[in-house]
This record gives C-alpha cells, sequence and structure tokens, in this order.
C-alpha cells in the first residue's frame, strides 16, 4: 500500500513545463523529503496531488485521506480559529466537525481558539494550519514548506510535533521544504526537484552527505 | 494597398444606397467611431467604460449649443471633440484611479449625473431638448462622407498610437503594471491621455450627430447605448483596429434586418425593442462564452490555415 | 551610480519585512543580497526598484532621494529591475516587450504618434535598432516577432533582462535571476551578468541560491528576519557564524 | 420637526431597497468575486411576477414569494452562466463576468418587455398612513422596514453560525484555502447567486407598492445598491446595510428639502466620493 504513487507526471502552464516526467513514492507512514530552489516546480506538485492542476501526462495514485498544508499556511484570516479547523474536517460531514480532540493533540492552540486567524503570528498560523488538515483524520499529510518565514525557534517546535505525529501515530508526511537541512533531518527519504526534475532521490542520510545536495542546498553551511 | 482599396470600396457604398439605408449608415459610421474609442480603451488600456455615451453627448451638445448661438457649425465641430476631451482629463484624474468594476460603475455614474443635468439644464433645453441646431451639409449623403471621414480619422489614430512607443507602454500596462512603471512608463498619465483619446473620438462622432439630426435631448443619450458601444466592441474584438468596425456593422445591420422582421403586420407593436435587446443580449453573451477574443480575431484565425492549405 | 540604503524599513500588517536595513553599493560594484525565504531580500528589492514605498528611511542614487519617487520616476534615473516572477507583456512580440524598455530613455507622446510626426518616427527607429541589440545579446534575436507568453520560462526571464538593458541601465536590479533555470541556461546567465559587471554597469543581486552568488559577486550582504546579519566578500560571509545558522536552520 | 421624522422613515424604507439590493450584490461578490450587473434585473423580474400573480387572484404573501423566488431562480440560472455549468468548468474571470451580467442584465429586458410590456407596472402594498411621533408616513415604508429587518438578522446569523454560512465566507476569505479544506467553492458560488437573486427579488417586491417598477428600473437598483455595497468594499454585509440606510436617507431628505431636483445626484456623487477616497487610500 502506497499513500502517494506519481509516476511520469508532466504538467504545463502556458506552454512552459513546470513539471517534466516525475516520479516520486511515499509508502504508508513514511515520511518523505522533496527539496528543491525556488521554481523548481515544488509547489506544482503539491498542487497536482491535491488536483488543483491538471497534469499534461503522467499518473498520481494517492490515498483518499490526503490533507495539505498548503505553502504560506493559507488561513481564512477573518474566521476564529476554531472555524478554521472546523472547516478543516468539512469533507467529513457535520458530525466529526467536534475540535476537542485536536485541541487535546495541540493545547498549544486551546488559548487561540476564539481569535480571528489572519491576527495570529506566522508560526501560531502555522500550527493552525497543521491542525486544520488533522482535523480531516488523514492518513498522509503533506506539507508544503513548514519552514517558510518563521523564526529557527518556531520551526525547531512545529517540526518536533510532525515529527510525533509521524513517529507515534504512523501518520505517512511528504514534506516539500527548501530547508534542506531541517527536511533531511525530519525525514527518513528524500528527493531533489531542479527544474520540473527529479535529479536525485534516496534515504536522507545519504543525500545529506552528497556534495551535490550540499554545494546547493546546505549553502554556506557545508564546510 | 489594402487600406486603398477598402477606402474606394467605403466610398463607393453610400451613393448605392437607398434613402432609409443611408439613415442606417450614418448610424453605423459614427457609432463605429465611439466604438473604435471604447476598443482602445477595452482593448489597450484595460479599462471598461460603462459611460462613453456621455461623451458623445458631451461632443453632440457641445457642437449643438455652439451652433445654436450662431457659432459656425465647422467651429462647432471641431470644437466637440476637444471639449469631451477636457472634460475626460477633469473626470479621469480623479475617477482612473478606481479599477475594474469600480470604474464600470463610475464611469455609469458619470452619464447618469451628466443626463440627469442636462434634463434640467433650461441652456441646454432641459428634458425638452435642444432644438434648431443648422444643417452642416446640405443632404444625408453629405452626413454619409461626413461620417465616414470622422471614422477614418479615429481608425487611423488608433491604428498609429497602438503601433507607436505610448501604444506599446499602454498594452504593457494592461498585463503587468508593476513592470510596466519599472520600465519607465507613466501608467497613471498614459491611461488619462487614452481615456481623454477615446472621449474626443465619441465627441467628434456626437459632434456630426448634432447636426444630423438637428435637435438633442438627453433622452438620445440612454445608459443602454453606452453599454451598445461595449456590446460592439467586444462583439469584434478587443485589441484589434478593425473589431469595433466590424463589431458596429454587424450589430446594426442585426437590429435593422430584424426590426424590419418586428414592425411586419401581424407584429405585436413590442416586437422590435424585444428582438434588438435580444440580439445585444444573446449576441454579447455567445461571444464572451464562445468567441472571447471576439470575431475579427476568430474569422483570422479560419482564415489562416485555409490560406496555408 | 552609486546606491546607498540608509535604515530602510517597511512592515506589512504590523510585522517588519525590512528593518533598519542600511547598504551601500558602490559604482560599478557586483552585490549580492542573499538570505533564506521570507529574509525581507524582494522587499528590499522593491524598496529600491519604487515597487513598494519605504515607512521609514532613505534610498539614495548617486546621492539624490529618491524614496518619494515613483517607481516609473526612478527608471528614468537609471535604474532598470528584472522581477522574480517573469512579467513579460502579453500580446506583444518580444521585440515589442524589449521596445517598452526604452520608454524612459524617450519622449514622443500621444500626439506625435497619432499623426506619426517626423520626431516621432525617428524615435521609433532608435528605439527598434535598440531593442534588437539587445536581444541579440541575451540570445532572443531569433525569437523577435514571436508573442512573449509562448516563450519557455527560461527564455521569459532572459527577455526581462533584454527589456531592462534596453533601458540603458546605470543600475541593474536582478530578483532571483537564476530561479527555475536549467544548468546550462544558469551558466549564460552568469556569464552575461559577468559580461554587464565587466561594462562598469552597477548591479544588486537578490538571490536564494547561495552557490550561484558566492562566485559572481564582488560583495554580498546577508538578510535575516529584514535585517543585515552579515556583509562583505563571499569568503567572509560564508566563515560567518550567524550566517551558518540562518542558512541551516534548527539542527 | 415631524417633516424630519416623516422623511426619516420614508428614508430607511427606501434605503432599506437598496440595502437589499446591495446585500445580494455583497453576497454574490464575496463568494464568486463577481460583481453581478444583473442584480437589478433580479428586482424588476419578482415585482413584474408578483403584479401577475396578484391580478390573477393569488392572495398577498403568497405572490410576493413566488416573485422571491423567480429572483432565486434567475439568479441561479446567472449563476450557472457565468460560473460555467459543469462541475469543472473554468468559468469567467470577473472581469468577464461583469460583461456577461451586463448582457443578461439586457436580456432580462426582452423578457420583461415580451411578457409585461414596457409600461410602468405597480400594485398595491400595506394601504393607508401611520402616524409615528406626529409624523405621517405611508405605513407600506413601515412594512418594507419591517421585513427588511429580521432578514437581516436572519443573515447575521446564517453567516456566523452556520457550517454551511462558514463555509460561504471561507469561499470569500481565501478561496484557494477553501478548494484545499475540500469545499466545492463553485457550488458555493451557485448558492450565494441563488441567495443573491432571492435578495434582489426581496427588494423588488417589497418596493414596488410605493416605487413603480418598469423593465428599465434596474439600472437605478443597481447603481443605488452598488453605491451602498461599495461602502463597505463589496464585502461586508452590515455596511452594505448601513450604506443603503444612508443612501436612502439621504436621497429623501435631498428630496424634501431640496425640491427633488437632486435626489439622483446626491446618491451618485456619494458614490463616487466613496471610491475615490477608498482608493486613495488603499495606494
Amino acid at each position: 500500500m502506497t499513500a502517494v504513487e506519481v509516476t511520469g507526471l508532466t504538467v504545463r502552464y502556458d506552454g512552459a513545463t513546470a513539471l517534466d516526467g516525475v516520479d516520486l513514492t511515499v509508502a504508508d507512514h513514511q515520511a518523505v523529503a522533496l527539496i528543491g530552489a525556488n521554481g523548481a516546480g515544488k509547489s506544482t506538485l503539491v498542487k497536482a496531488l491535491s488536483g488543483l492542476v491538471r497534469p499534461a501526462s503522467g499518473t498520481i495514485t494517492v490515498n483518499d485521506r490526503l490533507a495539505q498544508v498548503p505553502e504560506g499556511r493559507e488561513m481564512f484570516p477573518d474566521l476564529t480559529v476554531d472555524d478554521n479547523l472546523r472547516l478543516g474536517a468539512w469533507r467529513r460531514g457535520r458530525r466529526n466537525r467536534d475540535t476537542q480532540r485536536l485541541y487535546e493533540l495541540l493545547p498549544d492552540l486551546v488559548p487561540l481558539r476564539n481569535r480571528k486567524a489572519g491576527a495570529l503570528s506566522g508560526g501560531q498560523q502555522q500550527m493552525v494550519a497543521i491542525g486544520r488538515a488533522l482535523m480531516a483524520d488523514p492518513e498522509i499529510l503533506v506539507v508544503d514548506e513548514l519552514s517558510l518565514g518563521l523564526a529557527p525557534l518556531i520551526v525547531g517546535t512545529l517540526a518536533a510535533h510532525l515529527r510525533a505525529l509521524h513517529t507515534d501515530r504512523g501518520l505517512a508526511v511528504l514534506l516539500i521544504e527548501q530547508n534542506a537541512r531541517l527536511a533531511l533531518d525530519l525525514c527518513d527519504h528524500a528527493y531533489v526537484l531542479e527544474a520540473g526534475r527529479i535529479v536525485l532521490h534516496g534515504p536522507s542520510a545519504e543525500l545529506a552527505r552528497d556534495p551535490r545536495v550540499t554545494d546547493a542546498y546546505l549553502g554556506a553551511g557545508h564546510e | 494597398m489594402r487600406l486603398l482599396l477598402l477606402g474606394a470600396v467605403t466610398l463607393a457604398i453610400p451613393p448605392l444606397l437607398p434613402e432609409r439605408h443611408l439613415a442606417t449608415f450614418v448610424l453605423f459610421a459614427l457609432t463605429a467611431t465611439v466604438t473604435v474609442g471604447v476598443s482602445l480603451l477595452m482593448g489597450y488600456a484595460g479599462q471598461v467604460s460603462l459611460g462613453q455615451a456621455a461623451f458623445y453627448a458631451i461632443g453632440a451638445y457641445a457642437a449643438g449649443l455652439l451652433a445654436v448661438h450662431g457659432a459656425p457649425p465647422v467651429l462647432g465641430l471641431l470644437l466637440a471633440p476637444v471639449v469631451a476631451a477636457v472634460a475626460a482629463v477633469l473626470l479621469g484624474a480623479p475617477l482612473l484611479r478606481l479599477r475594474g468594476h469600480h470604474l464600470a460603475f463610475a464611469t455609469l455614474a458619470v452619464q447618469l449625473i451628466l443626463l440627469s443635468v442636462l434634463a434640467s439644464a433650461d441652456w441646454a433645453g432641459g428634458a425638452i431638448g435642444l432644438q434648431g441646431i443648422p444643417r452642416l451639409v446640405g443632404d444625408d449623403l453629405g452626413y454619409a462622407y461626413a461620417a465616414i471621414v470622422v471614422l477614418t480619422l479615429a481608425v487611423l489614430v488608433s491604428r498609429n498610437v497602438i503601433a507607436s512607443r505610448p501604444g506599446r507602454a499602454l498594452r504593457a500596462a494592461a498585463t503587468s503594471e508593476i513592470a510596466a512603471a519599472a520600465s519607465g512608463v507613466p501608467v497613471g498619465r498614459h491611461r488619462l491621455a487614452v481615456f481623454a483619446l477615446s472621449a474626443a473620438m465619441a465627441g467628434l462622432a456626437g459632434g456630426v450627430y448634432a447636426f444630423y439630426l438637428g435637435y438633442l435631448s438627453p433622452g438620445s443619450f440612454p445608459v443602454l447605448l453606452s453599454i451598445e458601444f461595449v456590446v460592439m466592441a467586444v462583439v469584434g474584438g478587443l485589441g484589434t483596429v478593425a473589431g469595433p468596425v466590424v463589431g458596429a456593422g454587424v450589430i446594426i445591420v442585426l437590429v435593422q434586418l430584424l426590426n424590419t422582421l418586428g414592425t411586419q403586420p401581424g407584429m405585436p407593436g413590442y416586437a422590435p425593442s424585444v428582438l434588438s435587446y435580444a440580439v445585444y443580449a444573446i449576441v454579447l453573451i455567445t461571444c464572451v462564452l464562445y468567441l472571447p477574443r471576439g470575431l475579427v480575431p476568430a474569422l483570422r484565425r479560419l482564415r489562416i490555415p485555409s490560406r496555408a492549405g | 551610480m552609486r546606491l546607498v540604503v540608509e535604515g530602510a524599513s517597511r512592515a506589512f500588517g504590523g510585522v517588519w519585512a525590512v528593518r533598519d536595513v542600511s547598504l551601500t553599493v558602490e559604482p560599478g560594484e557586483l552585490r549580492a543580497v542573499i538570505g533564506p525565504n521570507g529574509a525581507g531580500k524582494s522587499t528590499l528589492f522593491a524598496l529600491i526598484g519604487g515597487q513598494l514605498a519605504a515607512d521609514h528611511g532613505r534610498v539614495r542614487f548617486d546621492g539624490d532621494p529618491v524614496e518619494r519617487l515613483p517607481a516609473h520616476r526612478r527608471a528614468r534615473r537609471g535604474v532598470s529591475v528584472v522581477f522574480q516572477a517573469a512579467r513579460v507583456f502579453h500580446g506583444m512580440t518580444v521585440l515589442e516587450n524589449v521596445m517598452v524598455g526604452a520608454h524612459a530613455t524617450t519622449r514622443s507622446g500621444f500626439l506625435a504618434a497619432a499623426l506619426r510626426l517626423p520626431a516621432h518616427r525617428r524615435d521609433e527607429r532608435e528605439i527598434r535598432t535598440a531593442a534588437m541589440v539587445c536581444l541579440e545579446r541575451t540570445g532572443l534575436a531569433d525569437w523577435a516577432g514571436r508573442a512573449a507568453e509562448e516563450l519557455p520560462l527560461g527564455r521569459q526571464r532572459s527577455l526581462q533582462l533584454a527589456r531592462a538593458l534596453c533601458a540603458r541601465p546605470r543600475l541593474l536590479l536582478l530578483d532571483e535571476p537564476a530561479s527555475g533555470l536549467r544548468a546550462a541556461e544558469r551558466e549564460r546567465l552568469a556569464g552575461l551578468i559577468t559580461g554587464l559587471r565587466a561594462e562598469g554597469l552597477t548591479i544588486l543581486l537578490v538571490e536564494h541560491d547561495v552557490a550561484f552568488v558566492m562566485r559572481l559577486a564582488d560583495r554580498v550582504t546577508v538578510l535575516d528576519l529584514g535585517r543585515v546579519i552579515a556583509e562583505g566578500t563571499p569568503a567572509e560571509v560564508r566563515a560567518r557564524p550567524e550566517v551558518v545558522a540562518a542558512y541551516l536552520g534548527p539542527s | 420637526m415631524s417633516d424630519l421624522v416623516g422623511y426619516l422613515l420614508t428614508g430607511l424604507g427606501i434605503g432599506s431597497g437598496f440595502a437589499l439590493v446591495a446585500s445580494g450584490l455583497v453576497a454574490i461578490h464575496r463568494v464568486t468575486r463577481v460583481v453581478n450587473f444583473a442584480q437589478g434585473a433580479f428586482a424588476v423580474l419578482a415585482a413584474m411576477l408578483t403584479s401577475t400573480l396578484l391580478a390573477a387572484g393569488l392572495p398577498h404573501g403568497l405572490a410576493e414569494v413566488g416573485g422571491v423566488a423567480l429572483g432565486a431562480a434567475a439568479g441561479l440560472l446567472t449563476g450557472l452562466i457565468v460560473l460555467g455549468p459543469r462541475r469543472d468548468s473554468p468559468g469567467t474571470t470577473p472581469g468577464t463576468a461583469l460583461i456577461v451580467t451586463l448582457g443578461l442584465g439586457v436580456l432580462a429586458y426582452a423578457i420583461e418587455v415580451l411578457i409585461w410590456g414596457d409600461q410602468p407596472r405597480s400594485f398595491p402594498g400595506v394601504p393607508g398612513v401611520a402616524e409615528i411621533a406626529s409624523a405621517r408616513v405611508p405605513a407600506h415604508y413601515l412594512l418594507i422596514i419591517g421585513v427588511a429587518a429580521p432578514v437581516f438578522l436572519l443573515m447575521a446569523l446564517f453567516f456566523a453560525r452556520t457550517d454551511l454560512g462558514k463555509a460561504l465566507s471561507a469561499c470569500a476569505s481565501n478561496r484557494y484555502a477553501a478548494r484545499v479544506v475540500g469545499i466545492d467553492v463553485r457550488r458555493m458560488g451557485l448558492l450565494a447567486f441563488a441567495l443573491g437573486g432571492a435578495l434582489g427579488g426581496l427588494a423588488g417586491v417589497l418596493t414596488t407598492p410605493v416605487q413603480q417598477v418598469t423593465f428599465d428600473s434596474d439600472v437605478t437598483l443597481i447603481v443605488n445598491g452598488f453605491a451602498a455595497a461599495v461602502l463597505g468594499g463589496l464585502t461586508r454585509p452590515v455596511v452594505a446595510l448601513g450604506g443603503g440606510l444612508l443612501l436612502g436617507v439621504t436621497q429623501t431628505l435631498a428630496a424634501g428639502y431640496g425640491g427633488g431636483a437632486y435626489q439622483v445626484e446626491v446618491a451618485l456623487v456619494l458614490m463616487l466620493t466613496v471610491m475615490i477616497v477608498q482608493a486613495a487610500r488603499a495606494r
């Protein structure tokens, strides 16, 4: 059983090729990272997974219970945190929209529940975005740019939460991330996307030592 | 060469038309002139005006009032576009800060205000209208030629502007205002200029219209007229030089045909208006949904493969 | 051109995107601004180009304060911008796109164009020639007659660069020009930038890809969370612990 | 003094009508980003049908419900054309949608003239004159206020308290996020169009007894509705309500004290001023 199976995926926008023959697999209960620079096609892949863009060719099989933490958090800014979370369970119907269990899982959100989501800090919003995705009771969580624009300390907290969800509850994770170090630390397996193509993939530990990765993605830190 | 041929054909048409169709021809050429301006505004500056008939009215009243007060008709005709353009600059300076539907409603509001002011202005004849405007030329054939001159002028100016430095700047700003400004384009000033230019075209057509009818009232410039200009521009194809002329031609001919049908004996009294509303609506909606770029680009696309094959 | 930014700050919804940033780029220098995503690079870029107004602080071109000038007036002062997103003009040919770039250096207006006055025709000829030169230089000459939006993404980026060069700039701002480019395109771009620098053009290059800028830049400014955390030659900057921390993130 | 109270009540009555048209515009715009130019036509269609139903002997109440239902149906149809007929239809851009709804408004002219002719129509409302604080006001104005107030209250509750209302607000708040959590944005758009149609229809049937309706009354209605809605940036229903009432009262006062000449100008200049100030502030 796999959570995500992508084969030969090609996506074009107005003639420009955004993804070019991408193969990618996330097994059940596995945590996989997808790293790459801005404009490499990472967001396009996420959109294709959630059916928001139509591929030119290739196949995508995803577990029905896939939930997404979109890039930039994408809050409903003028709704409360509680309403944001409830809407996360929209697909599951009225009876499954109770937020109580989620607050037990992410107690940091309890004091924020009646605040407008737009008024929260970036880190708090990212936590709400994760919570909103969890409300869909997913088997795989697709997290698009967990660390984007957040201070390292906050990223650490979020990463700890994500790791706990993966290890304690067996949640499969696909983490799309520019911060390669974070992504490689958090996930067992990783893919590197460049200009719409997968140029490298393998166990995270191996990639972290690969000079092609350290040069391009671990930046100044590789000495 | 093709232009010369087209010009020769156009000049040959009016004398061949029977009297009642000559009136339709004059109406067509004047409407097309206004539509050229609307198309320039919508297609190249990305602005929707739902009040273009206001500038048509301003030009008409300017020419009419001058003539009624004894100025030579030609002077009135020359000043009509100037007055309309000045009005557009004064109105546009605050209004063009608005975008999209806000601007559409603002221009509509301007027209409604103008109509209301005209209707209560004794100096403009009030709701009854301005009467006794002298003739510019002797007969309808003369007016047909006057209208052709006006339309030709509008088409040439529009063509020249589009292909030039300010025209490129406008087209650029329609895609990305930020990138255009970064290239040194003062986007606001260019938009105001094209707004004034389109108003001048409407004003010039309005001037001829005033002399042709010899009588003006606020009722001659309903909001629906502004909407008709937009319909013609959209149907013909925004962003093309020929589009507005084709759009105006197709719609006026259609409306005229249905009008003939609607006034047949046995047809109910409301038939002509029902049919013309239906034409505007259905042609517009089908065009926007199925030929979003308009008739002229669609025809062009049909022609290219056949030429190749 | 000498570019000076003094204490520039800009906030969005109460959060500082750029806070009290100062930097000086000497004439003919190639300066890189790097930093993780969200560091404020693009905001700083927009404050210099005039796409955004600063809440506080100054921007000087050759000593003259320009922070209150709108973008099109700054363009006339000699700054040209290449945006991160390929902002090419649709419904226009590649050549016409580049011709728009010459707007800042030419004058003829609506009346001259409508009546095809001689001054306007002369302007048009000059603009066209200048645009063709820029197309040659960026390897786009064969595409001149194509619709700009039909170009592949990499070419659209080159097109933006050609357009910027057509304004004969004295300061060139490049926002992540290498992102989304393939290796070969990246090399070509690096060559072009080096060539422009050799001609004495002042260049400010905002980039996420550290490896790309480290071999090009004379000096590097590192931003993190809206502030300058380091400045110096590539080698100096690379050795600074703050820089290492900002790029590594939590471990 | 009694004049003033009279003007105020009349103005609130007329303003409630504007506010209903405005809130229909807002409901549609919030969810779909479309400014629906056919909004005035919904009111006219509803009023025309109501007059026919009343003439056919249907009792008051039932006839008005019929009118509102037609408004809702017309709204839904407009939505289907603007948003596309199928689930995965790309729909039209907001700019194109303005043109399409403009065309639908003209199409409504053809239908209205065909069925009801081009003469003004009206039907009786609540008869008699009410006396409040020594001011004499036609009783029907009080009915308009009396119906509009609970409708606005119900709408506020619907948006704030129900999951469906929140899902609609979510589409307005962030369409992309709405799709991410699995909300069918197009279906919500259709719902908004139907709701907008019903609100427009309600405005039509409520105001026709005091302000007769012609096929082209929609221009006045849409312009006043837009003027009211634009105060709240086309997204805030409560501000649209305030805007509608303000507009109604200002117009009645201008008509009452200014001799009736500048009624239209007052509303329009107010709208233009608000828009220009908003645009200047957004800079």
